[in-house]
């Protein structure tokens, strides 16, 4: 990392020194404490306007989750895996359940899986919501920012009121989920899904169709096709540049392979497609949810545990369940205190789900103890950080926000 | 499911097809396809696979193994512009010495798995011999001097008994 | 009482009504620009607050809306440690904002705001082309605040401003001197006149008021046109390594620039203080009609002030781009209409 | 009156002479290229000041011979930063001894 | 002038500054006794700005607290670029070794009067990552004023902190008592035993300019 | 007492300013604050030229060259990044300048060229356009057609050239 | 009216005098305040980054003066050559009426001359790569 | 399969399109929202979320139905709450003995009620507000007896309670808690009815 200005200049002339004229470029250093990164760095070398190294420093939010989640107990790292990107909580800690439960040989129940089906869908929608949000503060437009922030907490709201926090579900365990919906909660879905339908439109109108921001987003850091394959990017970015790939369509999990809906693939793979491609798959999360209530309210209350668990619960939890117990909250699934000390079956599984970002891939080791012996993660953010080094230089330094912004990045998720 | 077992048991047959005798062993795992290949061959494996449409990179995980002194390579790899193989996620893996580790590098047949070497090699000090930009990229120096992710590197687990005194709290304790 | 009205005359009319002073630190100058930017940013504020859902500044006075938010900001700015980095030029560092708010204010005293003789600042005769020179002059000491602060996003937004100083400040210049060609003078006392009859030049030539207010927004870094200061790569611009009332007066700088500017386009477009016609007396020739110039200004202000909502910002060189392919040629078209309008008489 | 315009003309020309000596000065005594294209500038504002009040008695031709002269210098000005640039390119040095040197 | 009678006749050459500076002390003294400080304390409390730090994933909750349904532009705080212009520092979570100097450099950047919030579990004690190898708390790095536990804290709470902050403002007065004082006294015990910026191991050059 | 004789006055004030200033544009080491102190200088030159009685001129002056010309200078350096180096040998500088300021001083002290100044008569702007454009009609054109062709002179040299 | 309304006086104090004694009283208040609100010297000693150039919050490596986009300079010179004419056109346009006919004979040519030439301008500055500074 | 791929384009304008079609739209839903705020602001101290019952906020222990099985203490992955011995007199064996019982940390709680969850007698449980700030953490650290109390609401002193209800056309829509109704002091209720007239506006139309 040659320091550009104060390594010197070149030989002594005669008469007048021109500093560095061989190497005319500035190094700018993008974050950490810089309104346009948040938790990264990236530094950026500068040819006049335009970006010709670009080389992301990450790891300044990493905890280390790889190296604690060998020495706790297996249903303690649910949260600990949720810290990865606590607004896509429950994509995020889904592959890990489903990997732990793959080891035990475990199946979750049908109302599990779409109640599992459900969060994900809610937690997807917040999430591309608040990369939108984040996306607009970057070109500058604030209102974008509040709007997504806004209806973002419509959903939020909703997750609440599923799971009892706002953020940090920690919904799904290994064999089924903690909570079923509230009573009412069908209808606050279908009122919220109505709209936002409406509201995405507007989001249109005052962002992506909005010229001003068209032309910062046109044409700018075009993804091909095949880059976008070489880089192994995922997620809406991937769709973005017409690839067919989604793990909820080339290997269903949980209800996805009962619910219809679309997967959007969008061409140009510049960033206004990336952009649209989020709009329009937060269209499809509301389809998925509309059906996925649908079919909850159809559903009897039962088989939101895997039987191993539940058949042998106590009246207690049952009155806990039904809300006989008035200072503890109804439709709450207790768990056993099995789950404190709980010891899986030697084996290797590898499991991926589509998170917000994109595809979320862990591959969990046990080796018979009460904690595992090796958990791999790799999250959709970090396989994105490599399009920033290979896709940005080129570009105006004024790009930087556009392409930054349309991958819907978040540290602490790559950072782990 | 049935159909999705035969499936499988014709992708490895494929799979022999294509990687030959480069493969040790090649066994069903919970979600992926473990092939073994030995370090020597890992690169000719690699070119293979990419030939045969795995075209990028999932995931690259080192295992440490410090009982047998050896550390395990997985390249968990698929494909996106064949539908086909993207149902199949072959984990390609090399098993190399603990003491001396080193690797090539197969981030210049797929791009996407350069940093995830970089990664692993900050946590496990391994080398992977013609990496483009082999740096630091989560860790700072100090810290990836201590290899965290090996087995011998052990953190602290506090116990759940509040014998650990919580009158502890000062500034000194955890600096 | 001869002594006492003696005084009291000589502070009214010799001090605070003196032409020079008066418009340059009270009425459109100083002490009006500052309350002027105060209530704009609080509009700003409000306004984005309004359109994005939510309340804005509030807890501070909630039955005022929190009108006087600002207030609080600028007493913790004033009184906030002011930082002086190692790095910089000290001279130039501290005296280019100071430089910078008087030059931006200088227009003011080229432009009449009555119609009565006594109270012109500078002989009228060409004023207009005064007031739009010397409104040319301060952003050079943007760029010097940025070199002083030796940092490199303060000299990369230098460098923006400049661009756009390039980008703006022909348009400006054309399309305020386009209104010169509809009425064959300078004398903005007699454009002001000439608009009495509600022909106002920004009805007769909204594509020169079009343009005029583009510049003014690509002058002041107003909203589509944030470029020099933009926040997500260049953190605050030129102003970066600025603290405490040293930032205040920067960040007050771009809003007394376009309060100049709203005053300059009030009285070339919109009629300056037209329905109201000065009578020789201080306070019915010259406190009133500066009022109703204010207050239009005010009007215009608020109206670029609400744009921040709505959009977000260009790239410098689409900025640039925008100011060559469209903005220039519907100046000169704006310029051609203005002369047209003069040859078939319509003024 | 006549004394108080003579000695308006005196001051002023005395300035502009200074003026004109030290941008002379500037031109000898630097080798910037830039430092003396600064240095011609300064010299030029002297000689407008000169030349406008020694024409002051015909105040129409004074005006025109400053609007014409004004517009041809910043034409001059635009010209020759770009050479200036464009030499930079190739040399990547603005010393006017270079230039002796490369025979330019 | 007391003062110049202790003192040598070496020392007349600064009795003159000496003076001054102990009648500009009388004089801050002086103006944040009465009004002046009570306007600062005041103003303080109203135009809480956070500068732009996001150390961890709290820093969602920081957008939605400062997005439209919890607004806490009401209070007057707005998150603002650059730390040269800012007066709070909002810790979101999290500090990693990494990221450590960058909060104290920020810290240091900030003017004073300047105050801090340490927001979520992880910047009290770690909270889930209590025993990772890669964190410090911010608590060693800066002194914090208010403390918000939580994993993320509710917008609310982060609401509640800023209005805490301002009763703190504005009945303790600490904005004035910095300007009278000129120091901070918790800055004393943050003292950090290491370098937190060594792990660079970049040489500093600010003294190369043109000549 | 008449305020036209405070014009001496006036005039030394500006004229030690516009004196100081251009000492400065000559000294300053830093180009880009040598070539802001002639916007300075300009600016004083064009107060100046007011004072004389040029209205007109010194608020050309103020768009054309200080709006336009030096910032163009400024502007230009600050993307060159030059920074300057004086002659080791300032002796000869002196003397040319000392030499040509003596030497105007003499002939305008000696030959009374300074009687040469009256305050002008007072044109107004629309006197000094009509005879601009009566008397000098293809001047003015070709000023014009003049700057089109620094524009394509301008943009061809300072321009590279298509390579790869 | 007494002296100070003197048109020659008045112009002076507006745009000198008055500026001036602004200006001196606003450098003086920043002085005050610099000097007033200034942190004791223990405070520098603790806070070692204070005082040195903000670099998002990393340690500063070398200094901001340096050479920036150059690629823009085309658009530099059309402003430039064009605002000359520019100005004198519009200085031109305030004769009587009985004239303007030369006047918009004057705004043809300028239109005519320069609109190919600008189209061209503005063509040539948008290709950034041949601006390049090297 | 149901989940199909559906091939998109970007939306496409003609360029007179794009700049007046465009910038009116963007211009006519900013002005729209300028005069008809759909605003969704909580006003915080004055107002607060009645949250629901379930909300995974603070955790209050009820001694008398822990039998000290430390499953809360195991299971909590922030080690927040610990087991802490002390001596109690035990109705049942009529004997004073040593028991274990959870005391917990905030400054490490994640909150994600895991323990309670576990916990077989559901001897905790959830209060459900979560907007507490501390001067100290030596405060966060809690004893037994601390933990057996409710903290101090402080907002519900402050401000009304408020609902949050879904609604089609405006997403969130603020009402106010109705339980509540009878306990909430008058006089704050009318100033706060004057200062906030939209929140009146949306009482009139009520819960649906
Ligand atoms: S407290 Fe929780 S939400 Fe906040 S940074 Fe730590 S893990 Fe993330
Ligand atoms: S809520 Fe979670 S973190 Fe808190 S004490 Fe219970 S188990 Fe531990
Ligand atoms: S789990 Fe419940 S019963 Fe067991 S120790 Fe904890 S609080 Fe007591």
């Amino acid at each position: 990392m040659a320091s550009n200005i104060s390594s010197g200049s070149v030989p002594h002339l005669p008469g007048m020194e021109v500093t560095e004229l061989s190497k005319n470029t500035y190094e700018v250093y993008i974050g950490p404490a810089h309104p346009g990164s948040g938790h990264m760095r990236i530094i950026v070398e500068v040819d006049g306007d335009v970006m010709v190294r670009v080389d992301p420093d990450i790891g300044f939010v990493h905890r280390t989750m790889e190296k604690l989640a060998e020495g706790r107990d297996w249903i303690k790292n649910i949260p600990l895996f949720e810290r990865m990107a606590i607004l896509d909580a429950c994509n995020i800690t889904l592959p890990y359940v489903e990997a732990v439960e793959r080891l035990l040989g475990t199946e979750p129940p049908d109302r599990a899986r779409y109640l599992r089906t459900l969060l994900c869908e809610i937690n997807r929608i917040a999430s591309h919501l608040y990369g939108m949000g984040i996306f607009g503060v970057f070109l500058g437009h604030s209102t974008l920012y509040m709007w997504a922030f806004g209806d973002r907490e419509v959903f939020i709201d909703l997750a609440e009121q599923m799971t009892g926090a706002r953020l940090t579900h920690s919904y799904p365990v290994f064999g089924g989920v903690r909570r079923d919906i509230p009573d009412d909660f069908p209808e606050n879905a279908r009122k919220a899904t109505k709209y936002m339908r409406n509201r995405l439109n507007e989001y249109a109108k005052i962002f992506l169709n909005n010229p001003n921001i068209r032309s910062r987003l046109e044409n700018v850091g075009i993804m091909s096709k095949n880059l976008a394959t070489e880089l192994g990017i995922v997620g809406p970015n991937l769709r973005a540049s017409g690839v067919r790939y989604d793990v909820r369509l080339n290997e269903p999990y949980e209800a996805y392979g009962d619910v219809e809906f679309e997967i959007p693939v969008f061409e140009e793979g510049d960033s206004l497609a990336r952009a649209w491609a989020r709009v329009e798959e937060i269209r499809q999360s509301l389809n998925i949810i509309e059906q996925a209530v649908d079919w909850l309210e159809k559903h009897p209350r039962e088989n939101f545990m895997h039987e191993k668990f539940w058949k042998t619960a106590p009246k207690l939890y049952k009155d806990v369940f039904s809300g006989q117990i008035d200072y503890a909250g109804k439709y709450r699934v207790k768990l056993m205190p099995l789950f404190a000390s709980l010891k899986v079956p030697p084996g290797k599984a590898f499991a991926r789900v589509e998170a917000g970002r994109g595809e979320m891939v862990y591959y969990v080791e046990s080796d018979g103890e009460d904690v595992p012996y090796r958990v791999r993660v790799v999250s959709p953010s970090f396989r994105n950080v490599i399009a920033f080094k290979y896709l940005m230089p080129g570009h105006r330094l004024m790009d930087l926000p556009a392409i930054y912004g349309s991958f819907d990045y978040f540290p602490p998720e790559w950072d782990r | 499911m049935v159909g999705g077992e035969k499936k499988l048991i014709s992708i490895q047959d494929s799979l022999k097809n294509v990687l030959k005798d480069n493969i040790i062993s090649i066994e069903q795992a919970k979600g992926y396809i473990d092939v073994l290949v030995p370090t020597d061959k890992l690169v000719d494996s690699a070119k293979k696979l990419k030939e045969f449409g795995f075209d990028h990179v999932k995931s690259v995980t080192a295992v440490d193994y410090i009982a047998k002194k050896q550390f395990k390579i997985t390249y968990h790899i698929s494909s996106y512009l064949n539908e086909e193989l993207s149902k199949y996620i072959i984990g390609l893996s090399t098993i190399i010495n603990r003491d001396d580790p080193h690797l090539p590098s197969l981030s210049k047949i797929w791009v996407s798995a350069e940093f995830q070497e970089r990664e692993v090699y900050e946590f496990f000090g391994i080398i992977f011999d013609d990496h483009p930009d082999l740096r630091l990229l989560l860790l700072t120096p100090v810290v990836a001097a201590l290899k965290p992710l090996r087995k011998d590197f052990v953190v602290k687990e506090e116990s759940d008994n509040i014998e650990v005194d919580y009158a502890a709290y000062n500034a000194t304790k955890w600096w | 009482m001869n002594v006492w009205y003696l005084i009291y005359r000589v502070i009214i009319d010799d001090i605070i009504f003196y032409p020079p002073i008066y418009q340059f630190l009270i009425i459109p100058g100083l002490i009006a620009a500052l309350i002027v930017a105060l209530i704009i940013i609080w509009f700003e504020r409000k306004a984005a607050a309004f359109v994005q859902m939510r309340y804005g500044p509030r807890e501070i006075a909630p039955k005022i809306g929190g009108a006087i938010q600002l207030v609080a900001d600028l007493t913790r700015y004033a009184l906030q440690e002011i930082i002086i980095p190692e790095t910089v030029d000290v001279l130039p560092y501290l005296l280019s904002p100071i430089i910078m708010i008087i030059l931006a204010l200088l227009p003011l005293e080229a432009v009449p705001i009555t119609s009565i003789r006594t109270y012109y600042p500078i002989p009228p005769d060409y004023s207009l082309l005064i007031a739009v020179a010397l409104s040319t002059l301060s952003p050079l000491f943007i760029i010097i605040m940025s070199w002083a602060s030796n940092n490199k996003f303060a000299v990369v937004g230098g460098v923006r401003e400049s661009f756009i100083i390039t980008a703006y400040e022909l348009i400006a210049v054309l399309g305020f001197l386009s209104v010169a060609a509809m009425t064959q003078s300078f004398n903005l006392v007699q454009i002001v006149n000439l608009q009495m009859s509600g022909k106002w030049f920004g009805l007769l030539n909204p594509i020169a008021l079009l343009v005029v207010f583009i510049a003014v927004l690509m002058s002041t870094s107003g909203f589509p046109f944030e470029i020099p200061d933009s926040e997500s790569e260049l953190v605050a611009g030129p102003y970066t390594e600025y603290t405490g009332l040293l930032y205040g007066l920067n960040m007050g700088g771009a809003y007394i620039k376009r309060w100049v500017f709203s005053i300059l386009i009030t009285i070339v477009f919109l009629g300056g203080w037209a329905p109201y016609r000065p009578t020789p007396g201080i306070i019915t020739g010259y406190f009133i009609p500066s009022l109703i110039i204010s207050i239009k200004a005010l009007i215009v202000m608020a109206i670029m002030s609400f744009l921040r909502s709505v959009y977000g910002r260009y790239r410098v060189d689409q900025a640039l781009g925008i100011a060559w392919e469209i903005l220039i040629p519907l100046t000169l078209v704006a310029f051609g209409l203005g002369l047209a309008e003069a040859y078939f008489g319509i003024i | 009156m006549i004394v108080v315009d003579q000695l308006t003309g005196l001051v002023v020309m005395i300035s502009a002479a200074i003026i004109i000596g030290i941008g002379s000065y500037g031109v000898t005594s630097s080798k910037s290229l830039f430092r003396q294209l600064l240095s011609i500038e300064v010299i030029f504002n002297g000689l407008l000041v000169l030349v406008l009040s020694l024409i002051s008695f015909d105040a129409m031709m004074a005006t025109y011979f400053g609007i014409i002269i004004i517009s041809v210098v910043s034409a001059e000005v635009i010209v020759v930063v770009s050479i200036l640039v464009a030499y930079m390119r190739q040399s990547k040095s603005l010393s006017s001894e270079d230039l002796e040197e490369g025979g330019v | 002038m007391s003062k110049s009678e202790k003192g040598n006749g070496e020392e007349k050459g600064k009795v003159y500054l000496a003076d001054l500076d102990t009648v500009a002390e009388e004089a801050k003294q002086m103006l944040m006794k009465g009004t002046i400080g009570k306007m600062v304390d005041w103003a303080n409390a109203f135009s809480l700005w956070p500068v732009h730090l996001m150390t961890s994933c709290c820093g969602c909750e920081i957008g939605a607290a400062w997005g439209p349904r919890f607004d806490n532009e009401r209070y007057g705080s707005l998150p603002w670029v650059s730390p040269r212009q800012t007066n709070l520092i909002i810790v979101e979570g999290t500090v990693t070794k990494k990221m450590a100097c960058s909060v104290r450099i920020t810290w240091d950047q900030m003017p004073y009067p300047k105050f801090a919030v340490a927001m979520g579990a992880c910047s009290l004690d770690g909270g889930i990552f209590y025993n990772s190898y890669n964190i410090v708390r911010p608590w060693q790095v800066i002194p914090i004023d208010v403390y918000i536990p939580g994993c993320p804290p509710r917008p609310e709470a982060v609401s509640r902190a800023i209005i805490e902050l301002q009763k703190l403002l504005r009945n303790k007065s600490i904005a004035s008592k910095w300007i009278t004082e000129s120091k901070r006294e918790d800055m004393k015990n943050i003292i950090p035993k290491e370098d937190l910026c060594g792990w660079r191991g970049e040489k500093v050059d600010l003294h190369t300019r043109f000549t | 007492m008449n305020p036209i004789n405070l014009l001496p006055l006036f005039a030394l004030i500006l004229g030690v300013a516009s004196i100081i200033s251009a000492y400065f544009v000559i000294k300053i080491k830093d180009l880009i604050y040598a070539s802001s102190m002639l916007a300075v200088l300009a600016s004083i030159i064009s107060a100046l030229i007011a004072l004389l009685g040029f209205g007109i001129v010194s608020a050309y002056l103020v768009l054309v060259y200080v709006g336009a010309a030096v910032m163009f200078i400024i502007i230009a350096i600050s993307m060159v990044g030059v920074g300057s180096k004086e002659s080791k040998e300032p002796f000869l500088g002196i003397a040319v300048g000392a030499t040509l300021a003596v030497t105007i001083g003499i002939v305008i002290l000696a030959g009374k060229f300074y009687n040469l100044y009256t305050y002008p008569q007072y044109i107004t702007v629309t006197q000094a356009a009509s005879g601009l454009l009566t008397h000098y009609l293809p001047v003015v054109a070709l000023i014009i057609i003049a700057q089109a062709a620094t524009l394509v002179e301008a943009i061809s040299i300072s321009r590279r050239g298509e390579k790869k | 009216m007494s002296i100070a309304y003197n048109p020659l006086v008045i112009s002076a104090n507006s745009m000198i005098i008055v500026p001036i004694v602004v200006l001196l009283l606003l450098v003086a208040v920043i002085y005050l305040l610099k000097w007033l609100l200034r942190a004791s010297p223990e405070v520098e000693k603790t806070e070692p980054y204070k005082k040195i150039p903000f670099e998002s919050s990393n340690p500063p490596k070398g200094v901001g003066k340096g050479k920036v986009p150059f690629q823009y300079f085309g658009y530099l010179v059309m402003f430039l050559s064009l605002e000359p004419a520019v100005v004198l056109l519009t200085f031109i346009s305030v004769v009587p009426r009985s004239l303007i006919s030369h006047t918009i004979l004057l705004y043809l040519i300028l239109v005519l001359v320069f609109a190919p030439l600008l189209a061209y301008a503005t063509y040539e500055s948008k290709k950034i790569k041949n601006w390049i500074l090297d | 399969m149901p989940a199909k791929v559906a091939l998109k384009r970007n939306p496409k304008k003609n360029p007179l399109g794009r700049v007046f079609s465009g910038n009116i739209g963007a211009l006519a839903v900013g002005l729209k929202y300028f005069f008809d705020p759909n605003r969704i602001t909580l006003l915080y101290p004055h107002e607060y979320i009645k949250l629901r019952q379930g909300y995974r906020g603070y955790i209050i222990l009820i001694q008398e139905k822990c039998i000290s099985c430390s499953s809360c203490a195991r299971i909590c992955p922030a080690r927040a709450m610990k087991m802490l011995s002390v001596k109690v007199f035990d109705k049942r064996l009529k004997k004073e003995m040593v028991k274990k019982f959870p005391v917990i940390n905030y400054n490490r709680c994640i909150f994600c009620g895991y323990c309670v969850d576990v916990c077989p007698t559901e001897a905790l449980y959830h209060v459900p507000y979560h907007d507490l700030v501390y001067m100290n953490m030596q405060d966060m650290i809690l004893s037994l007896e601390d933990f057996q109390k409710e903290p101090e609401d402080v907002t519900a002193k402050e401000g009304l309670p408020i609902k949050y209800i879904f609604d089609e056309k405006k997403g969130l829509v603020k009402v106010k808690y109705e339980e509540e109704k009878k306990e909430v002091v008058q006089p704050q209720q009318s100033q706060q009815q004057k200062e906030n007239p939209q929140s009146k506006q949306v009482d009139k139309g009520g819960v649906s």
